[in-house]
């Protein structure tokens, strides 16, 4: 896998030469094969899928799909009747929250993690909220891991719903998924697995990792806006009752009452964004070719160098963990420099970063560390954005020298 | 042209409008139902099993030609079957109008619908009833 | 506006030069203009919204909240922030049925008519099952059109909701909205329009309609799939709870409990289809170019066409009114042939239409329609299109004879 | 790199890390806030206004260095000033920032502010404690 090869095929670098883009784990950019798959199919083969009797809407309807499949086998599943189509990861976890809720009581339990994104936290919050039961968190440990030993305590309390990241998007931590969720599935908990930032980044196989749901986000892995893959167990599937409700997920209405169609119709209410979809399983494609594996390693190395490079930028605080469970994020800040200030200096340098709190406002608050500024990279970053960060960082040293506390 | 044609022949018509098999069986020893919640077609089957054959079958059901015919088709082949037999029947018949292999003979009538493999938005309609039908021997839901 | 001109800028038509597509309705085609202003968002400027603190997120933002300004425009909204995106006309009313229904209480009555599509209906079942409220329905005349009298009947319960569309996905019928909308306001109701069909047709001022809320479907009026407008009164947005909940929406969060964000971005819950969001203005710019009044009139044209010419058909039954309220759309059907066989033989002929129920099964029962086959217009179809389908369904009518009751 | 330069000067450096109006009004008669809830930015006003005259402005709140700064300064710049004034010091504030004027003289201290004009992502932080200003005065929610 050649970053430099590979770059040629994302015309975002072609509009800007200069651009050192590390924000991918907001958003990644695009391939061009994802968006002429995207255009192709609007202009080859569109029309709404499902419900014509003509060979255009069969041709959608197929590729739609296709898609279903490709996505099912991008993550491991068995079925892919068990690939449900949503908007992005938030959506992912809502309809989650929603179709699970009727699973939970009073005075029970739902476990979450302190290094959750607030996508993964604040529709367990409503849940709770809703139901009177009680939201708790598994502590994550100075070095940025889940307090494993933590975990199982809380475990022994039998929550209902225990959902965690796969990968932190603030920590670059790579959760031991199977390990825990085995343990909850053991103590009797639905579980629901945040894999936006793993996804795109790790060989993945749902059925082996041994949870319930695993939630995607399809624009932070090549994909466009507007659709992602949420995957769950076809048994819970078929259980669970349906989110949003209307055309395409019903099997029968009357004006008193309507019976629901079998997944994973019953989770797509309306039109999907198929066209979408498809220019996503576009995506899968082009990282199967690029490779699972060699993806993750190629973002566990440029990690490796920037942790080491950064660690010489005095004053620098770094965040998350060393070692084989880290992917390809790094958070840091300097005391008394806030993160917008900082991302500013390196922005008017063409180096893009993200500021902010990173919808993980309770793991700031937890490790104390204020606003942060976070550099993340994917397959098409070279040693050469790292280095360049890593330059930028010791000018910006001087150059707020005596803002730094 | 030839396509239609082949397919919205009289023995069509015949089997749409005066179907042999409508109707249920109080003695049911296994009920499925299929449905196209897209489309809205919809068949309910009914098999009287003893011991490992079909004494009697029959449907009810709403929709095209194509879905409702295969299933009056469907209940008046598999009557008397093994249930073995009545699942060879069912591949045959897949083979015929979703792969659109040349019809097995042992298809008898059921040939009316090889038409139907050149009508690929159709074809699950004329499947509807025969999937319900492998639902119910073996067992899925 | 010549759709002989039009029609060139759908790539669709090239690819299919013989497509006689007649399925609008369902789901438009794509001018090149909204795919190529997709395609050069994701190769020029795009970042994740909101969150980046450098130029191209900047740039990407900017996109996205003019987008906003397009479609509040578009639509005669006093104020971009009554906007909001979301994937469909199906979740904009699932959106809304949520948000709303803190303010349904047992006994309540939630109003709505007989020929909603299921979109328009099986959320307000589903509110109304959880809340203990009644869902009832404005019958429809034998003509198609709402029964105005039993609408003031029905208002006189004191609805705690009415929802009704604009213009019938089946009928084609233009319901006299702002004068509904004046009365169930009047009676205290809030007032949700389903504008999934006339948004793309009509020309359209949502302040001077009157209704509360205006829901409306991105890919039935030339853009993408997965971006959708959904408008609202500020001040109602302003007082209502968040739907989906997670990163984006949230002004701060901590474990125990969150303070939401003001609207739109209280309705927005993680990464919205932005880049969809681009190019569906893109859409409405077209729209607007083409000149909405001309758009409804070529409908209005083509659609008297075609009932003038199906009159002619022995044995065929319309369906819908006849009159200056009538949109583009018509549904049939042969007594004795189904709709799917009907629709196979003209999608033998290169015409594409819809058969089925239309999502509104409800109303084919009331009507004692079996499932029809639907016809609807757009921009770029032409007489030579409507000819067609007449001529098609004058060779069916000889073709099926045997068949039709 | 003079954009920088222009902006992070000992000026802004010193109003950041001390400020001269931080802090609450405890007979505040206005309050108001001010959140960029993308970037995390947060600005609180309270205004002790005596007939059209605002008598004294603290602020709280935390973030960057732009945002905070220029809630300090605008507390300590509307200070003595009759409504009509401040709403004025808005105007000449944003058209410095947002615009990119020439920094009118009533700005006087606010100057400091004017290298934000070149850095667009910034100019929200920058009016962040401006629009709560507004929204106190105007008494807009
Ligand atoms: C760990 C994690 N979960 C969820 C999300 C939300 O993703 P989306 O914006 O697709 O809803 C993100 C991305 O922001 C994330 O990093
Ligand atoms: C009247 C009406 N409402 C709602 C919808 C649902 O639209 P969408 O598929 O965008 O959710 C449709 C289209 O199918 C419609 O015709």
């Amino acid at each position: 896998m050649d970053p430099q090869v590979l770059r040629k095929d994302f015309p975002i670098f072609e509009a800007h030469p200069e651009l050192v883009f590390l924000d991918s784990a907001a958003s990644s950019q695009k391939p061009r094969a994802v968006l002429e798959a995207l255009t192709r199919f609007y202009a080859t083969r569109y029309a709404n899928v499902h419900r014509g009797g003509y060979a255009l809407s069969e041709a959608a309807t197929e590729a739609y799909e296709d898609a279903r499949k490709t996505l099912a086998r991008f993550l491991g599943a068995r079925d892919p009747r068990e690939v449900v189509f949503v908007r992005n990861a938030t959506e992912g976890v809502n309809l989650l929250a929603h179709a699970l809720g009727g699973r939970v009581d009073p005075g029970d339990t739902i476990l979450v993690t302190e290094m959750e994104h607030h996508a993964n936290l604040v529709p367990w919050q409503q849940l709770a909220a809703h139901t009177g039961a009680q939201l708790k968190a598994v502590p994550v440990t100075e070095e940025g891991r889940l307090d494993l030993e933590a975990f199982d305590r809380l475990l022994a309390e039998g929550p209902k719903i225990v959902a965690f990241s796969h990968m932190s998007n603030v920590l670059g931590t790579v959760n031991p998924v199977a390990e825990l969720a085995k343990k909850a599935r053991a103590a009797g908990a639905v579980v629901v697995v945040d894999g936006a930032q793993a996804a795109p980044h790790l060989p993945l196989n749902v059925a082996e990792l041994g949870a319930d749901f695993y939630v995607t986000s399809g624009h932070k892995m090549l994909g466009p806006t507007g659709a992602s893959a949420l995957w769950g167990r076809l048994e819970l599937w078929q259980e669970l009752p349906p989110f949003l409700t209307g055309g395409g997920m019903i099997e029968e209405v009357t004006l008193e009452e309507s019976r629901f169609a079998e997944p994973p119709a019953r989770f797509e209410a309306g039109t999907p964004p198929f066209a979408e979809a498809v220019a996503l399983a576009e995506a899968a494609r082009y990282l199967e070719n690029a490779g699972r594996e060699a993806v993750f390693a190629h973002d566990q190395a440029l990690v490796r160098r920037a942790l080491a490079k950064l660690k010489e930028v005095p004053g620098l605080k770094l965040l998350g963990p060393e070692g084989p469970d880290r992917g390809g994020v790094v958070s840091f800040y300097f005391p008394g420099l806030h993160a917008h200030d900082l991302a500013t200096f390196l922005a008017e340098r063409g180096i893009a970063v993200r500021s902010g709190h990173h919808c993980a406002q309770p793991l700031h608050r937890k490790l104390g560390a204020p606003a942060t500024t976070r550099a993340s990279f994917y397959l098409y970053n070279t040693e050469d954005d790292v280095d360049r960060l890593a330059e930028a960082l010791i000018e910006a040293r001087r150059f707020f020298d005596a803002w730094i506390a | 042209m030839g396509v239609l044609e082949d397919l919205y022949q009289e023995a069509l018509l015949l089997r749409y409008k005066s179907p042999k098999r409508r109707g249920t069986l109080p003695d049911a020893t296994h009920t499925s139902g299929g449905k196209n919640p897209s489309c809205g077609d919809r068949v309910e089957l009914f098999l009287k099993v003893n011991g490992d054959r079909i004494e009697a079958a029959r449907f009810t059901g709403e929709g095209c030609a194509v879905s409702q015919a295969s299933a009056d088709l469907l209940a008046e082949a598999v009557e008397g079957k093994t249930i073995p037999e009545a699942l060879e029947l069912v591949r045959a018949f897949k083979a015929m109008v979703v792969e659109g292999k040349p019809p097995a003979p042992a298809l008898g009538d059921l040939q009316i619908l090889a038409g139907v493999a050149k009508l690929p938005s159709r074809v699950k309609c004329a499947t509807l009833a025969w999937n319900a039908l492998e639902s119910a021997l073996l067992g899925e839901r």
